[in-house]
């Protein structure tokens, strides 16, 4: 039997959308790119701000979703065929799967820090992103040096690939501030003694107990935060990093050697997702993620009858974002099946 | 008959070493005495009427311990049954001594011991109206009050709560032993004098005599033996006790004398540690009452009180938290019961941690001031409420005074916040600028919305203009019909912020004030016992966490009788108890306006 | 540090550079300070490597100093630059090469100006056509003189007689590689390796035994920045630039530091003397300074030229430590002997910084 | 040493590594509500002094931190002590501690 829904991305997104679909009696297939599903939140360790784990989200979503669900890991697109009452999609293996309404929740990418070339990503051996740090966590290690020291000084750089015209992304990633302090907050846990900077342009703590953690950050930890973006990064004979930001609030250059540096990677479409939708002949916002057709009424529909939109292919969003607006889009798809004629 | 043994050795030396000590201290106290405090202290010595003055309050307070009884009866009752029932039992001592031996000229210990040497004039128990039996009569009676009062002290040391106190003080070893000593003296005598009468059978009182006989037939080794033991442990702990005296808190006593005849004389603190403030520091007796009315303590802050601030002068060594750490509220100072000038001592340790450090006022520059019949200074803090300030020019154009807004564009700070912190050099420059920017205008008066302010220009500044506070001059200026009113609050609560009750005393013209507008509820700590708001800019170790524990308490207090509104006079109450106070905290000179009729 | 991650970089940074028929033009700095470095060009690419190398004897300034000194507005300098492509086209030459990286900035500059304002173009061609009758044709290929030279590294490098190694210690030299701000900075795209780790003389450094030092103020200006230094009382700023690259890259103990930019190795020198007459610092080990060289001195050095015939003794910072330690036989006599084997006269020696 | 007309100039920018940290470890210590500052500039906002001269309490602030000593001890003197700036903290952070320490740091270690 065909699916009446085909979830593209086996994220959050996704999966919280097939739960929600397969609930009201739906027969969802979602195909997925990577090998896992779980998207990005399988790759992390603890969640901002409660810092419960990562994993506790994931399989709550997917103890509602298993057994109801067929998931296609692995899975290439290559085409996509709209019908009058059906889409095919179409794999790079030749096979082909037919339903009745599209989700994309594809999701994003994280910004590739190696494009922000001044901060030497993937030359310097101290330099690693925010991904990277979770890994860490995640595998229960400790968070060393590349020369497997333990580094006394630690310095987070907000906003790589975000909000700076020079990689050509203007649009706020919008998790990172509150990554950045949770991450703050998490070395110190581990290592006392090292001295945590963060360098940031504004502190964008807009959501609900982030304020909090960025206070606890200070009060707790002694996060030292320093209003400046990082300008240039170098190594020193001995593999640490001498950083160079201003440091706005002296209005002075301001140096530094730091063990580590630690760059709050931000949110990028995924360039999968650039091709289905110029499959389906959907539409972009200049940053890059798909449109809408309604940033307030009908925010998970596209222009095209049956493809509807969850999560982070809308641009950036935090996994209690994603959660509800792929609840809201299985709604939304739900009605549609429904009336559909 | 020779009425000597050796066992009255340690009490005797103790007596004389004593003697000396305290002797040596006063000697050099009054030495060390700046010349001027020199000159008042011969002047009053030579009158009469001061010493007598001293003598009354000697009687009252070192004895009789009347301020604490006033403060906690049972305390005060503890105090008396030590002090007084002790001076007593001398006085009582001595003349059943002089009864015995016909002489005055007894050596100091007889009176002491006299049970050892009289024991063998019998005096028959149903003999009631016979002097002897006068004697014992009362002399046990005394002794019983002491011990009432004895029991009471431990059960004090072990059970502070029973005494309505939270917090009681904490000792140092020689304070240890001598506490120790003091306290067994008297069951030492109870002992002494219980063993002799039992084993003589007679020569005790109606509580010595029947617990005597009791005792001997209990105790198994030869009651000679026995009395004559505890007589020589009397000895020793007296002894002791006079030996540890003079490096204890028990130093309180014979200082407290000499700090009374001082203050009798005149002399007063000064800005620096003088032999005053030493003899001040001496006459702590550590009763602790100063740590149940200090506001620090709703906010868990017990280290820092008066009594542990003083016992760290006496020591020679307060660290700078403590010194910091403490709102100068004046709150302990009012219930002292030596009347010690705590925040005067305090403020002379912080003159010593940061009257060295600089300051460079050069950018204060003279404007023209304007001119004027009455000047307004707002204060800093006022610049935060402008609704004060909107009310006292709306108040005062309305009463059609001149005046000129002296501090309209910023306020240069009076000084005293620097004051308090100990820094009177560098206040000193403010206030020398703010003088001369008020001489420019030519005012008859100065009205401040501050009480910080008007104090320190009342204190410091030396205006030959009249010096008010809002609260004054608004109730001045209805009493004399400048200005018409018209509406009334119901139910407001007064909150005295501390610079301007305790500080000025003006305690009644912001209550008669509101009485003119509103209707005032009472408030159960008010006056001299109100408590700080929590605000208080003497205070620089509390976490604001802390501060709002303290502001809580203060709080707690004034909405007892359900007020509708709080009223302050002062800009850091109301916007300190404003942040969280459940009803409007308003200034006296809002409620004043408000009540005016609008045109 | 990951070399990989750098090769990543360069990759997306290469350029074409044309092979051979260079039209050349000169720079009026080097032409001064230099002329041994432009002379050296001319002799590898025509003696060592058989190349086709022309100047024309009617080329001119490019104006660029009075531009970037805001004397010289920008279309006469266009119109001065349409006359050298103008000469380079009458010569039957396509390849453009320039000896002054501040030229090659402004040709680049230009020409993405006109690609991007065809009008503007038009409008130079018709005030160089007014002006001298000259018409011209763009280049097909802009390069820097050290394009070229990095073009060839690895012939240069197989011809080499020796190698950027320490001769007692078998060690890599270590090399500082100073690129001029108008190479790469505002073109990433134009120059070899980019803006960030430009690669053009890090390339040559590889490609001939040495070890390129990478440090904090690498991308720093050397502080020539034209107003500066031609006003004296300016030129304190100028000096202090270059004194925060050298107590940058101090800790690094570099060999030798290499340049591309006619000013940077006149200053990254010259500063060093004044540095230690004024304050008494000097760099580089036992007070002998950071040799400064020019790509073609390097290249002239690696190829077995004799140092004084590269022009080695008009540096303040003496060259013989260098030579000693890459193993090059250098007649001290001669130092000091012009062409003809007369004495010039041999300069006072500095008060601390080494002298041989 | 020789004068070419020109001098060196002071570098302008802070190496944070070869400043002293005995200042800010100090204060921090005594008051670590320093720590809670997100460097509003309210204090400085509403500083008594600051309305006659260019006391800014939230660049002392900076300055200690970077352990600009220097500059830290001229700007303190202008310092009126008037508590304003605790009063508008949106982080409650114990200002006239830290102004107070801030001074006592200066007399131990400037």
């Amino acid at each position: 039997m065909d699916p009446q829904v085909i979830i593209i991305g086996a994220g959050i997104a996704g999966l919280t959308a097939a739960g929600a679909l397969a609930e009201k009696g739906h027969h969802v297939l979602i195909l997925e790119k990577e090998a896992q599903p779980g998207g990005h939140v399988a790759q992390w360790d603890r969640l901002f701000p409660s810092r419960r784990p990562g994993s506790e989200v994931l399989d709550h979503i997917r103890k509602i979703m298993d057994g109801r669900v067929e998931i296609k890991p692995g899975i290439r697109i290559n085409g996509i065929i709209a019908h009058d009452q059906d889409f095919t999609v179409l794999t790079e293996e030749g096979t082909s799967y037919t339903g009745q309404a599209l989700l994309i929740a594809s999701g994003f990418r994280l910004f590739q820090a190696e494009r922000k070339e001044e901060y030497g990503y993937g030359i310097y051996d101290n330099v690693i992103t925010s991904a990277e740090v979770e890994t860490v966590f995640k595998q229960g290690k400790k968070l060393l040096t590349s020369k497997g020291t333990l580094p006394q000084r630690v310095a987070l750089i907000h906003c790589v690939g975000s909000r700076d015209e020079k990689v050509g992304n203007l649009y706020c990633s919008k998790v990172c501030c509150v990554t950045g302090v949770k991450q703050a907050i998490e070395i110190k846990e581990q290592l006392p003694q090292c001295e945590v900077f963060s360098f940031y342009m504004d502190m964008r703590m807009y959501d609900r107990h982030f304020e909090e953690l960025y206070f606890e950050a200070q009060k707790q930890w002694g996060v030292q935060f320093i209003r400046g973006r990082l300008s240039e990064c170098s190594e020193a004979p001995d593999q640490s990093l001498i950083i160079k930001t201003e440091d706005t609030l002296t209005g002075r250059p301001l140096r530094m050697i730091v063990d580590l540096v630690i760059l709050l990677v931000g949110f990028v479409p995924e360039p999968e997702t650039g091709k289905l939708v110029e499959m389906l002949g959907l539409s972009t916002g200049e940053d890059g993620f798909i449109l809408p057709s309604d940033e307030h009424y009908n925010d998970n529909l596209t222009t095209v009858p049956g493809v509807f939109l969850a999560g982070a292919v809308k641009g950036p969003a935090t996994i209690s974002n994603t959660i509800a607006d792929a609840r809201a889009a299985a709604l939304q798809i739900d009605s549609w099946l429904k009336t559909k004629p | 008959m020779i009425n000597f043994n050796f066992f009255v050795l340690p009490f005797t030396l103790g007596l004389i070493y004593v003697f000396l000590a305290v002797g040596k201290s006063w000697y050099r106290w009054i030495a060390a005495l700046p010349a001027i405090d020199k000159v008042k202290l011969t002047n009053g010595l030579k009158h009469p009427g001061k010493i007598a003055a001293a003598l009354r309050e000697i009687f009252l307070e070192s004895l009789i311990h009347r301020k604490m009884w006033k403060q906690n009866p049972l305390l005060g009752y503890m105090h008396m049954s030590f002090a007084l029932g002790w001076f007593l039992l001398i006085i009582l001592g001595n003349i059943e001594s002089r009864y015995y031996s016909g002489t005055h000229l007894n050596a100091p210990y007889y009176p002491i011991f006299l049970k050892f040497f009289i024991h063998d004039k019998l005096v028959l128990f149903f003999e009631v109206y016979s002097v002897p039996f006068l004697f014992r009569f009362f002399m046990d009676f005394l002794l019983i009050f002491i011990l009432s009062g004895l029991v009471l002290a431990f059960l004090k040391r072990k059970q502070s709560k029973w005494f309505g106190m939270k917090k009681t003080t904490s000792h140092h070893f020689t304070d240890r032993v001598a506490i120790t000593t003091l306290w067994l003296i008297f069951p030492m005598r109870l002992l002494a004098e219980s063993y002799t009468a039992g084993y003589y059978g007679n020569g005790g009182g109606f509580m010595t005599q029947p617990l005597g006989n009791f005792l001997v037939s209990l105790t198994p080794l030869p009651s000679d033996f026995v009395a004559y033991t505890m007589w020589w442990c009397y000895s020793l702990v007296l002894g002791i006790f006079f030996v540890m005296l003079p490096y204890s808190r028990y130093m309180h006593i014979p200082t407290e004398i000499l700090l009374i005849f001082f203050r009798h004389c005149g002399i007063q603190p000064k800005k620096w540690y003088s032999s005053f403030s030493e003899t001040e520091v001496q006459s702590c007796s550590r009763c602790g009452v100063c740590l149940d009315d200090c506001p620090m303590i709703a906010a868990g802050i017990q280290d820092s009180q008066a009594v542990y601030f003083i016992s760290g002068v006496r020591d020679r060594y307060v660290p700078e938290e403590i010194s910091q750490k403490c709102l100068v509220c004046g709150r302990c100072q009012e219930v002292c019961p030596v009347g010690i000038s705590t925040d005067s001592l305090r403020l002379i340790k912080r003159r010593e941690i940061t009257s060295g450090q600089a300051s460079d006022f050069r950018y204060l520059t003279n404007g023209h001031s304007g001119k004027g019949d009455v000047v307004y200074f707002s204060g800093c803090m006022t610049h935060l409420t402008p609704t004060i300030i909107l009310a006292m020019k709306g108040i005062l154009t309305r009463a059609g005074i001149d005046f000129i807004h002296l501090d309209a564009d910023g306020s240069v700070c009076c000084g005293r916040p620097l004051m308090i912190a100990g820094k009177d050099r560098q206040a000193n420059e403010l206030i020398e600028f703010n003088k001369t920017l008020i001489r420019q205008t030519q005012a008859r008066m100065l009205v401040t919305s501050c009480p910080i302010c008007y104090r320190v220009f009342r204190e410091e500044y030396n205006l030959p203009i009249r010096i008010q506070h809002h609260s004054q001059f608004l109730l001045n200026l209805i009493k004399t019909g400048k200005i018409p009113l018209q509406g009334h609050f119901s139910k407001v609560a007064y909150h005295d912020p501390c610079d301007l009750g305790r500080g000025t005393k003006t305690y009644e013209a912001p209550r008669e004030l509101i009485g003119k507008v509103a209707d005032l509820v009472n408030v159960r700590e008010e006056r001299e016992k109100a408590h700080c708001c929590g605000g208080s800019l003497g205070m620089f170790e509390a976490s604001n966490s802390q501060r709002n524990l303290m502001t809580k308490a203060a709080l707690d207090i004034l909405v007892e009788n359900q007020p509708e509104t709080i009223a302050t006079s002062c800009p850091l109450c109301k916007k300190t108890l404003g942040r969280h106070a459940s009803m409007a905290v308003k200034d006296i000179a809002e409620l004043v306006y408000e009540a005016i009729p609008r045109e | 540090m990951k070399v990989e991650g750098k090769r990543r970089i360069w990759k997306d940074y290469q350029k074409e550079i044309a092979d051979d028929r260079y039209f050349y033009v000169r720079s009026c700095v080097r032409q001064n300070f230099f002329p041994a470095s432009e002379k050296m060009f001319f002799r590898i690419l025509k003696e060592e490597l058989g190349k086709d190398i022309f100047e024309n004897a009617a080329h001119t300034t490019c104006s660029g100093i009075g531009y970037h000194s805001d004397v010289v507005p920008f279309e006469t300098t266009m119109t001065m630059v349409a006359r050298q492509f103008a000469l380079m086209t009458e010569s039957g030459y396509q390849n453009f090469t320039t000896s002054c990286i501040t030229s090659f900035g402004l040709y680049t500059e230009i020409l993405e100006t006109w690609h991007h304002f065809p009008e503007v173009e038009a409008r130079v061609r018709e005030n160089l056509k007014k002006a001298t009758g000259r018409e011209f044709d763009k280049p097909s290929n802009l390069s820097h003189a050290s394009d070229v030279i990095y073009k060839f590294r690895k012939e240069i490098g197989e011809k080499a007689r020796y190698r950027l190694v320490n001769k007692q210690t078998g060690q890599p030299l270590r090399c500082v590689e100073h690129i001029g701000c108008h190479y790469s900075r505002m073109f990433p795209g134009k120059g070899v390796g980019g803006a960030e780790y430009p690669y053009v003389l890090a390339g040559m450094i590889e490609e001939w035994g040495g070890e390129v030092i990478d440090y904090p103020e690498r991308r720093h200006c050397c502080g020539f920045g034209f107003r500066q230094y031609l006003i004296q009382a300016n030129r304190g700023y100028s000096l202090s630039c270059s004194k925060k690259k050298f107590d940058s890259m101090a800790p690094y103990k570099p060999d030798l530091i290499l340049t591309n930019c006619p000013g940077c190795p006149m200053f990254l020198d010259r500063w060093q003397y004044t540095l230690s007459e004024m304050e008494g610092t000097t760099y580089g080990e036992n007070g002998q300074g950071i040799p400064v060289l020019t790509y073609e001195e390097l290249a002239g050095l690696v190829l077995g030229y004799d140092p004084w015939d590269l022009g080695l003794q008009v540096h303040q910072v003496p060259a013989e430590p260098l030579l000693d330690k890459m193993g090059i036989p250098y007649d001290s006599n001669r130092k000091f002997l012009n062409r003809d084997g007369q004495s010039m006269g041999r300069p006072k020696a500095p008060s601390f910084l080494k002298f041989y | 040493m020789k004068d070419f007309g020109f001098t060196v100039q002071l570098d302008h920018s802070i190496d944070y590594d070869a400043k002293d940290k005995r200042m800010m470890r100090y204060v921090l210590y005594h008051e670590p509500s320093l720590d809670w500052c997100i460097g509003c500039g309210s204090c400085t906002a509403t500083c008594s002094a600051g309305q006659f001269t260019l006391f800014n309490i939230r660049m002392a602030h900076t300055l200690l931190r970077r352990g600009e000593t220097e500059k830290l001890k001229q700007e303190l003197k202008k310092c009126m002590f008037c508590g304003k700036c605790q009063l508008t903290c949106p982080r409650g952070v114990n200002l006239r501690n830290v102004l107070l320490r801030i001074n006592r740091a200066i007399e131990l270690f400037g």
